[in-house]
This record gives structure tokens, sequence and C-alpha cells, in this order.
């Protein structure tokens, strides 16, 4: 199989790649040759008929009823098959196997964010090889679209919906990732990786160890993964670190100090109550804010929730 | 009717005609809102269209001279009707087919959006 | 042979010309306007080439670079390509193809070009005043979210948009009711079927096209959410009516087009055009068709399976209409004699680099492979061999197939062979390349790039300079033509088709004696005229000697 | 042929009737425009409303239907003048041609002044498009708390990333005596400004061309020889009339 570079397309990365190129090739060896007949016969007439001393037009038929219905039909059949084969090799990259490994993705201006089912977050996206994997995706702001061109696969990732792709790496190495759908200032620096590991547990590991990248950081530097938290699990869409008014109350400078609630009565925030509201966000509800936080119980470990403990206590 | 005796282009309506089609065009602009308070489920939008694609017709028949204008006329303006539901019954389609990747109620921006 | 009054020197000064009702000085005050609107728009691209010709920043910010492409599409799309054939040149030809003294409505007319520079001043203004980064698409949320001038644009769009419309209400009539005595429907030159099915299209799409900027401004200006998801609308749905109005909107660029280089070929092979009613009527499929593919831009846009395959199988039903015609310009040459004139050069040219534009359209239509190659270069290098290789250089054809008559004088052929030349190698430099590094995965509207596809960059870019020396070149000896140029004679290439049975140029009222039709395509009683110059028919000769 | 008789015929024209076609294949073009204009608009009310029934049901109640009747009534009365003008300018009844534009021009007038107080009523209650929707029209249902929505929670099959995923159910609260206002009302309010809004500023464009058909007929310009711009305004009017006939039952008799 023919799966390196070559003058037209990338290496191919996925198992859809090869059925996507054939189609590539066919249309374009279709279009080779009707381009080379067209200008071969172009130049010779150009050539045979130039005008010249003592040459004039001779008279031929100005229409011919079989040739023109020839020149109709036979195009007509080649584009029902060009038809045929993009649509079925569509369906195919449309439609993901039951068991596919699912991966989250958003995209925001300018980057990517990858989820995966164990809550790691990671701006590269990881993947085991030989396995199918579906990508479903959304937006957090503009419209941006997922394209990786190793695996022939390219999907918009909606604000206010869900997307999906998916792909089956064929051999381990890392591909690009663009964002193809224009996207503003750094829509160019949107670009990521996809790391193929080796193997299934190679991958394993990876994603327990990513998983884990709070025990490598020194209790005083507990505040970065609590930063890194905030940045990558959605604290940050709703709750600001700067004072500016959001879906939720800011973080700036509420650490140890009183919280009115809804209902009257207030709170103070500290380490109970702020792991109370991320478990459990709907028991105790900050007066003029609506009642609207989803639950991060078993989604953030208890290790992790410290961190974010540890952040907050920097923002003065 | 006898063609005027004048030179003149176009068609003169009579006015038992004109009468007659507004006081049709009433009588049907009680029926649409009559009908609102029967409930026939789906139906009652399918009524209410098929009320006002006839009072359009009468309007544009009668009152717009299509009925004695130039066929190229009529077809101009059932050809951009046409189009419309073309643009109408694609994207309707479409949207039918994509709904369900829709997140229901999502519009962070408005702010009295119940949650 | 120049006549004494004609139309260029019936009145002077300004007002003569700002408001005058003649439709050949409409159409030479829109030529002037639309190339000039090339001309920004050749520099925009000029640009954003430079700004790619290396990695990193070159010469300019990211933020620029993106306002920088969008003023190239945005000009180039709704200033320059849509009026560029109907407008200037066509509202030269039409009536006079017909033998007419005018279009239907002259006022309205004069009003198309008036609000045309009312929509350019918006535009242009916008971009004085900080500028558009949307891209021509203008497509949300992002437009909506932008603090760049969106309204402003889309309002000079919207503008714009009339003035198309106004020039098709006035062709679709003009080609109705104007037709002389004897040239029924079959008998009219290609060029006016062409255009006929192009007004089709700027009446019955262009307003759906206002709407939508309507609505996005609406959103913008009073935050109705009708299309923006953080308002509780809906983006695909505004790419559906964007490209409801703009795919349609590339056959109004393409269509005219076409009619040229049915007409140019015909006339400078010397040969009556093969398969006439096919190419006629296929004109029409084209604008039929064109309403029926819209959602092919949308493949990957979260339009679902359903419309994806429908619109995928009616795209390819556009591949055929233009496959006949390219047959049937070949076949027309056969047994012809063939002058290479410069317009017959830009004619030949043409159905290389279209051939080329319509033969990769295939690859886009195909739903598997769209996939891969949606919003990379490879589509960049489609549409400028379609729009560029196809209507520009019909429009370079038209402008030197017609140009004797609009202002009566020749220009240098060899000159302009030159520029064909440049032109051509330049183009085909810069776009070529393009379809390689996008079908390796380069995205389009990329202000910096990777590595790999450095060296195609680096070819594109040269290729561009090449092309603009061209069109330097040509824009050089067409306005020397007008001062130093030969005068040229009634009837120089000995076209058949009306215009050529008035003087060069014609008088103010086009025709001293109504003209009578015949077959536009019969050139067997046109003899070379041995005094003026050029070709003369016998049948007129004699009808002035009586 | 000889034009001197015929101040009306243009120079490019051979005939008068030649004239008077070309003109009105034109305003059909025109007329033509115009619906796939506001095309547009039904393709987006057709689209919310399948998309969201529950909104355009709840969100009518707020519409005033004997107002939209009476302005229904109006329009349709006025074409029936401005038609009938059309008639008396072919028959050079000049008087009653003045009278009944003059008539029409009332009815323009009349349909908005409703208008206007519809949109003030509007206004009032804070039932405005888009960003500027905020209706206060519920006290009775903000002083007594709405009954907890359910907690949302995340579901993993919802499939979003962590923290973005909000409730599955398009959830209500604010009940008032219209019943429960459900999200994304705004649209409704949106598409009903817009519909009626841009029907609004072709009333007015259509009651200036009336007018100004009424200062040529007053100055005797028109005749059974010459009645073309009464004929065309009047098919700008009725197309007026025929958006709304469609605008009525689609946003005030919603089912």
């Amino acid at each position: 199989m023919d799966a390196g570079p070559g003058f037209w397309l990338p290496r191919q990365g996925s198992t859809s790649a090869a059925k996507v190129d054939f189609l590539f090739r066919a249309v374009t060896n279709i279009s080779i040759f009707f381009f080379v007949l067209i200008t071969v016969v172009l130049f010779y007439f150009v050539w045979k008929y130039r005008a010249r001393p003592g040459h004039t037009a001779q008279p031929s038929a100005d229409h011919n009823q079989k040739l023109e219905i020839t020149w109709t039909v036979i195009p007509l059949l080649i584009v029902i098959w060009i038809f045929w084969e993009g649509f079925a090799g569509f369906l195919d990259l449309q439609t993901p196997p039951i068991n596919a490994y699912e991966v989250q993705v958003l995209g925001q201006k300018w980057k990517w964010l990858f989820t995966y089912p164990n809550g790691v977050v990671d701006d590269n996206l990881h993947v085991p090889p030989d396995e199918p994997v579906r990508l479903v995706m959304t937006s957090q702001d503009v419209i941006h679209s997922l394209y990786m061109p190793e695996f022939r696969i390219k999907r918009d990732a909606l604000p206010g919906r869900y997307e999906r792709e998916w792909f089956q790496a064929t051999a381990p190495g890392e591909y690009q990732i663009f964002c193809a759908e224009y996207c503003g200032t750094s829509h160019s620096g949107m670009i990521a990786k996809v790391i193929v590991h080796r193997s299934r547990p190679e991958f394993e590991a990876w994603l327990a160890e990513a998983g884990n990248f709070l025990d490598k950081l020194p209790p005083e530097k507990l505040w970065e993964g609590g930063q890194k938290l905030y940045n990558q699990r959605g604290c940050k869409q709703c709750h600001s670190v700067d004072g500016a008014s959001g879906i939720g109350p800011s973080f700036k400078g509420i650490w140890g100090h009183q919280q009115p609630l809804t209902g009257g009565g207030s709170a103070l925030v500290e380490e109970n109550y702020v792991r109370e509201s991320i478990v459990n966000p709907q028991a105790k509800i900050v007066a003029g804010y609506e009642p609207v936080m989803p639950t991060y119980q078993g989604r953030l470990k208890d290790k992790e929730i410290t961190a974010i403990i540890a952040y907050l206590k920097t923002l003065e | 009717m006898s063609q005027p005796a004048h030179r003149q282009v176009g068609h003169v309506v009579p006015l038992p005609v004109l009468f007659g089609v507004l006081g049709t065009l009433l009588v049907m602009t009680y029926a649409t809102v009559a009908i609102t308070y029967y409930d026939f489920g789906r139906l009652n939008l399918w009524i209410a269209l098929g009320i006002a694609v006839f009072k359009a017709s009468l309007v544009l028949l009668f009152f717009m001279h299509l009925k004695y204008d130039k066929p190229f006329n009529a077809m101009v303006i059932i050809v951009s009707m046409a189009l419309v539901m073309l643009l109408i019954a694609i994207t309707l389609t479409d949207t039918k087919q994509y709904e369900p990747n829709r997140i229901p109620g999502y519009a962070p921006s408005i702010k009295t959006n119940p949650q | 042979m120049r006549p004494k009054d004609h139309y260029l020197n019936h009145g002077s000064g300004f007002r003569s010309w700002a408001f005058t009702l003649d439709h050949k000085r409409i159409g030479v005050m829109y030529l002037v306007a639309t190339l000039g609107s090339f001309l920004l728009g050749g520099l925009a691209a000029l640009a954003v080439r430079t700004e790619l010709i290396s990695r990193g920043p070159t010469i300019m910010s990211a933020d620029t670079y993106n306002k920088m492409f969008t003023l190239h599409g945005a000009v180039m799309v709704f200033l320059f390509i849509i009026p560029s054939i109907p407008a200037a040149l066509g509202n030269f030809v039409l009536p006079l193809m017909l033998g007419a003294k005018d279009v239907a409505f002259p006022r309205l007319n004069l009003m198309s070009f008036w609000l045309w520079v009312a929509g350019a001043l918006f535009c242009i203004g916008a971009v004085v005043t900080g500028g558009v980064d949307t891209g021509w698409t203008f497509y949300t949320p992002y437009s909506t979210t932008t603090n760049t001038n969106v309204i402003a644009t889309t309002f000079g769009v919207f503008i714009l948009g009339f003035s198309s419309i106004f020039t098709g209400m006035n062709f679709i009539v003009t080609i109705h009711k104007l037709r002389p005595p004897g040239m029924t429907w079959f008998k009219m030159p290609l060029f006016l079927w062409a255009l006929y099915g192009t007004a089709l299209i700027q009446v019955l799409a262009t307003p759906v096209l206002a709407i939508t900027l309507l609505l996005l401004i609406a959103e913008r200006a009073l935050g109705v959410g009708i299309f923006d998801p953080a308002l509780g609308g809906d983006p695909v749905l505004f790419q559906h009516f964007f490209w409801f109005y703009s795919h349609p909107a590339v056959y109004i660029m393409i269509l005219p087009a076409m009619g040229i280089i049915s007409d140019v070929i015909s006339i400078h092979a010397r040969k009556h055009i093969f398969g006439y009613r096919f190419i006629a009527l296929s004109s029409i499929a084209i604008a039929a068709f064109g309403f029926l593919v819209w959602g092919h831009h949308m493949f990957v846009s979260g339009q679902s399976g359903m419309a994806n395959a429908i619109f995928s199988a009616l795209t390819f039903s556009v591949a055929i209409p233009s496959a006949i015609k390219v047959f049937n310009w070949l076949a027309t040459l056969y047994k012809g004699d063939i002058h290479l004139t410069t317009a017959m050069i830009y004619a030949l040219m043409f159905i290389i680099t279209f051939g080329i534009g319509g033969l990769t359209g295939l690859h886009l239509g195909a739903l598997a492979v769209d996939v891969h190659l949606h919003d990379t270069y490879f589509v960049v290098a489609h549409f400028h061999y379609v729009m560029f290789g196809g209507t520009v250089i019909a429009l370079l054809a038209g402008i030197h197939h017609w140009w004797p008559k609009m202002f009566g004088v020749m220009i240098d052929e060899r000159l302009g062979r030159i520029g064909a030349a440049l032109v051509f190698v330049g183009f085909n430099t810069t776009f070529f390349t393009q379809f390689v590094m996008g079908s390796h995965g380069m995205p389009r509207r990329y202000y910096d790039y990777l590595p790999q596809y450095e060296i195609y960059h680096r070819i594109s870019t040269l290729g561009s300079y090449v092309m603009a020396a061209g069109f330097f070149l040509t824009a050089y000896y067409l306005i020397h033509s007008l001062f130093r140029g030969k005068p040229a004679p009634m009837n120089p290439w000995g076209g058949n088709s009306l215009e050529w049975h008035t003087a060069s140029p014609p008088p103010y009222d086009n025709f001293a004696v109504t003209p009578v039709a015949e077959d536009p395509y019969d050139y067997s009683r046109l003899v070379p005229d041995k005094i003026a110059g050029g070709y003369t028919s016998q049948t007129y000769e004699g009808a002035g000697a009586r | 042929m000889s034009h001197e008789h015929q101040p009306h015929l243009q120079h490019h024209f051979e005939t008068p009737e030649q004239q008077f076609d070309a003109g009105k294949l034109g305003i059909w073009l025109f007329l033509a425009t115009e619906i796939l204009l506001f095309g547009g608009l039904f393709c987006a009310y057709a689209i919310y409303r399948a998309s969201h029934p529950e909104v355009f049901v709840y969100a009518h109640q707020f519409l005033d239907k004997v107002l939209g009747g009476t302005n229904t009534v109006v329009l349709l009365c006025s074409s029936l003048t401005m038609a009938w003008a059309v008639r008396a300018s072919q028959l050079g009844q000049r008087k009653l041609l003045i009278a009944l534009l003059s008539l029409t021009l009332l009815g323009g007038f009349a349909f908005m002044g409703i208008k206007g107080i519809e949109y003030k009523q509007k206004w009032e209650h804070g039932l405005l498009p888009g960003t500027h929707f905020a209706p206060h029209d519920e006290h009775a249902a903000e002083a007594a708390p709405a009954p907890a929505a359910p907690s949302p929670t995340f579901k993993p099959s919802a499939a979003g990333p962590a923290g973005t995923v909000r409730g599955d159910e398009p959830a209500v609260s604010a009940s008032g005596p219209h019943g429960k206002r459900p999200s994304n009302t705004q649209i409704f309010f949106g598409i009903y400004f817009l519909m009626t809004g841009l029907h609004a500023i072709h009333v007015l464009i259509g009651m200036g061309a009336i007018g100004w058909i009424l200062v040529r007929s007053i100055r005797g310009d028109f005749g059974p020889e010459y009645f073309t711009p009464v004929d065309f305004v009047g098919l700008y009017w009725h197309l007026v009339d025929l958006i709304w006939i469609f605008l009525f039952p689609l946003l005030y008799l919603i089912h």
C-alpha cells in the first residue's frame, strides 16, 4: 500500500485515508485524461486551421445531434460514478464504530482542548493505535474546524452543538491537527498534534500519569496545578479571576470572606465550603446568581479539589 | 365586456369583481381567526396557510390583474415563490436532521433565559 | 471610418457622463469603476502573497493580514467580478446586439451605477476606518462578535446587491421586449443567452443575500439572534442563507464569461458556432442548477448527511452543461480559419484554465474527497481557476474583442500577446502550486504556515508577481491605444452580430438605420475590406449604395 | 411611426404597448425580488417554529389579535381602494382617482398608527428581540420564586467537555398568567419585529409612492393614455397587502 507522502497527498495515517486517496487519484486521473484530450485537440486545431494566406474556413456541420448527445452522456456516467464513490466514502467517514473510544473536544480561540473519559484534559490528542476513536466536538466561541490532513478527516466545531468525527490511526507517531475554519487573529496558530501511542497499554500509562500530574508537584507549587484545572475543567467559563461578573461569582478576593447567600444568611469561603460547592453546587447559592452549576462529583478527585483551593487562596 | 373605444393598454377590472374579491377576502379573514378556536392539531397551521394562499391568489389574480396579464409575469411570481419554497424546504429538512446535535436552550448571552 | 459624432464626444463635461442615460457611457463608467476595483483587489492580493512569501510575520501583523484577505475577497467578488462582465461589457454590448437604442430602463441603469458607487464607498469607507476581518463570507458568529467594521461593509454589499438586481431586471426586460424584428430567441448571439441566464440569477438570488445581510446587521446592531448561537440562533442557518445567494452568484460570474467565449471563438475562427442550441440551453440549465447546489459549501460544517448527499449529487449535474460548452467550443474550431488575435488567445486560454478549474470541481463535489480538501488551498486554487482563469480571462477576451467597438481604436497586438503570455504563466504558477499544497493539507486564510509548505508559497508568490507584470503591461497598452491607437474599422474581426454593423465607436443613437437581424454566426457574406481594413458585408454595402 | 402625439413614449421604444409591457415586466420582476427578500424571513420563521414550537405558542399570546385583525381589514380595504383607483385612472375619472388615492393613503396611516400602538405595548413590557428581551409583566412570578429547577446533573453521555454542559431539559421558570416561559422566547420577538418591521418599512415606502401619484393625479397627469405609475404603485401596494395576509395568521394566530 502506498502510504507515504506523494506529489499530491500527505502520508496516510488512518484506515479511511486509503479509500479517500483512491477516489482522489481516480478523479485526478480522469481529470488529467480529459484535460490532455481537450488541450491536444485544441492545439492541433489551432495549428491545423491557423489563418494563413490562401486558407479559409471550410464548411462543416454546425451541429451534430449524435455527437453532442455522446459528449453529454459520457460525462454524465462518469460523474454518477464519482458521486457514488464519494457518497459511500463519506458514509464511512461519518459513521463511527459503536465501540469507539470517545474523546471530547473543545475549540476555543485559539487552542484545542481534548478531554478524556477520566477527566484528563490535554492540548494534544493522544490516542491508542489501531482502535477507532470518536471525537465529540463543540466550540466555546466561534466556529472552528478540526482537520487532520493525514487522517483525511475534517469537521466543524460549532458553539451550541455537538459534532462528531472519528478515525482509526494505523501507525504510531505524530500527526498534524489544524483549525480549518477561519476564527480570527491566531487562526493559523490554532494547531495541535495527534500523538498515536505505540500500544494500548502505553496509551493507558500516559493517561494515568496525566491524571496524576498533581502528585509530581511540590506542595508549594500545588496552586499551579489548581490554575491548570481552573482553565481546563470549565471553571473559567463562569467564574472570573479578575472580579468581572459572569454566570457565577468571581473568584477574585473571596477567600476568607463572607458571601451572602440566596434566601438569607451567608457563608465563609473556606475549605469545606468550596469543597461542598464543587461537589454539591446547589447546596448554597450565592445571592444574585442562578443555581446552574453542574456537580463535579466524580469528575474531580480529592487531590484536584485541594489544588483548586490552593489556587483560590492565591487570588487575593 | 366590450373593449374600450380609445387606445389604451391594460385591462379594466369591473367594479363588481373588485368588491366581490374584497368581500371574499374579509370573509376569509374572519374564517382564519375563527378557525383558531378549534383544535385540529397540526392541521391548524396548514388550514391557516391554505386560507392565506387562497387570499393571496385572489389579490394576485384580480387586484393585481394577473388574470388578464401576460403569462410570463405570472411565471415570474410563481418562480420566485417556488424558490422561497425551495429555500424553506431544504433548510427545514436539514435543520430537522441536525436538531439532535444542538444543545437545547443554549443561548449564553441571553440573561433572561430560564436556566 | 471613424464617425464625426459618436457617443464619446456627444456631449462633454462631467455632467454629460454622470447623468447620462446612454447605456454605452454607463457601460464605460462601469468598466472604469470595476477595473479600478480590480486594481485595488489585486494590490490586496499582492500584499497577501508577499506576506506569505516566508514563514512568520513578513510585512504585516496577523490582524492586518486578516483584513487584507477580506478586502481582497470582498472587493473582487462584490465590486469587481459580479458587475464586471454584465454591467460593464453587457451594458455596452447588449442593446447593440439587439439593434436597440438603449436598455429598457435607462434611468434604472444609471441608478444601478450610482448605487454601485454608493456601495463601493461604504465598503471602502469601512476599510479606511479600520477594516473588516471576517473574510468575504461574513460567517456568524465570528462576524457578530468581531469588533471590526462589519455593519458598514455589509451595508455596502447590501447596496451593491440592489445595483446588481437592477442591472439584471433591465437585461431581462430588454431581451424580452426590445429584440428587433426577425430575431427570435434562437437567433440571439450566445452572449445574450448568457446574460439572460445571469440576469435571472441576479434578480432571483440577490434578494436573499440582502435579507441575510440585513439579519446580520440586526444581530450586531440590535442583538436579534437568528444566527448567533450565543443568542439562541443557528450559525449553520446563516451558511444556508449565505450560499443560497453566493453559490448562484458564482454563476453570475461565470455564465457571461462563457457567453463571451462562445462569441469570440466563433468570430475569430471565422466559423459558425457548433451546437448553438446546446450552448444556449446549457446557459439556462446552469442558471437553474445553480440554485440547487448551494449546500456543497457546507459538507463539513454541520449540515446533515442527507442534505450532503442531495447537494453532492446535484453538484455533479452542473458539470454536464459546462462540459457540453467546452466540447462545443472545440468543435467550433474544426475546419475554421483561426486568427490568433489577443482576444482569441485569451479565449483559448479560457478553455485550458477553466478546464482545470472545472475538472478540479469534481474532486470537491465528491463528498469523501471534499472532507479532506474543504477549506484548504485546493479550494482556493479551484475557485481562482474558475473565477480568474474563467471570468477574468474571459473579461480580458471580451475587452480585447470589443475594445475597437468601444473606443474606435486598435490595440498593439504584439504587446497584447506578450501580456497574455505573462498572465498565463504567472497565473498558473501562482495557483497550480496551491492545488498541490492544498491537497497536502495547507488550510486557507492562514497567516503563518508549517515548514513543509514554504516551497509552494514561495513559488506561488513569485507567480503572482509575474501575473501582476502582465496586468501592468496590459493596462499600459490599453491606455496607450486610447491616445495613439490606430483607428478601428467598423468590423475589425468580421463578426455578424449587430454591434458590428454600426460604426466604431457607435453613434449616440447606436444605429443610423434599424438593422435587420440574421444568423449572428453566419460569416459567409463577410469579406475582407481592402480599403478600410477589417471586414465588410456585401449586403450592407449594397444597402449603402442604394 | 410618429412620436409627437405620445409625450410619454421614450425614444428607445417603438410603441406605447411595448413600453407599457416592458415596464410591467420590470415591476413584476421587482415584486419577485421583494417576495424573495421576505422569503428569507419566512424561512427563518419556519425553521424556528419547527424547532421551538413551545416558544411560538407561548409568545404569540402577547400579540393583540384584535389590533392585528383590524390591521388586516384596513390593509384589505386599502387594497380595494387602490385597485379601484387604477380603474378610475384607466377610465379617466380624475376626481374619483384623487378620492380613492387619498383613502388608500389614509388606510396606510391607519395601519401604521395601529402598528405603532402595538410596538409601544411590546416596548413597555420589555418584549423586545434578542438581548433586549426583558419581560416585566410577570411580577407575580418573580415574587414567588419558581420551583427550583431540577439541579442539572452532568451526564457523561451528554458528551461535552466538563463544565460546559447545561441541563438537558429545556427548563422553564417564571410562570405567569400566560403559562411558563420557555427558554429562548426572545427568538419569537426577534422574528416578530424583523418581519413586521420590514413590512412596516414597505408600507411607509408605499405610502410615499401613493403620496407622489396623488400629487401627480391632482396635477392631472393621468388618463386612459397614461396611467402606468398608478398601476405600478398599485401593484407594489397589493404586494405589501399580500405579505401581511401571510404575516397575520403566522404571527398572531398560532394554535
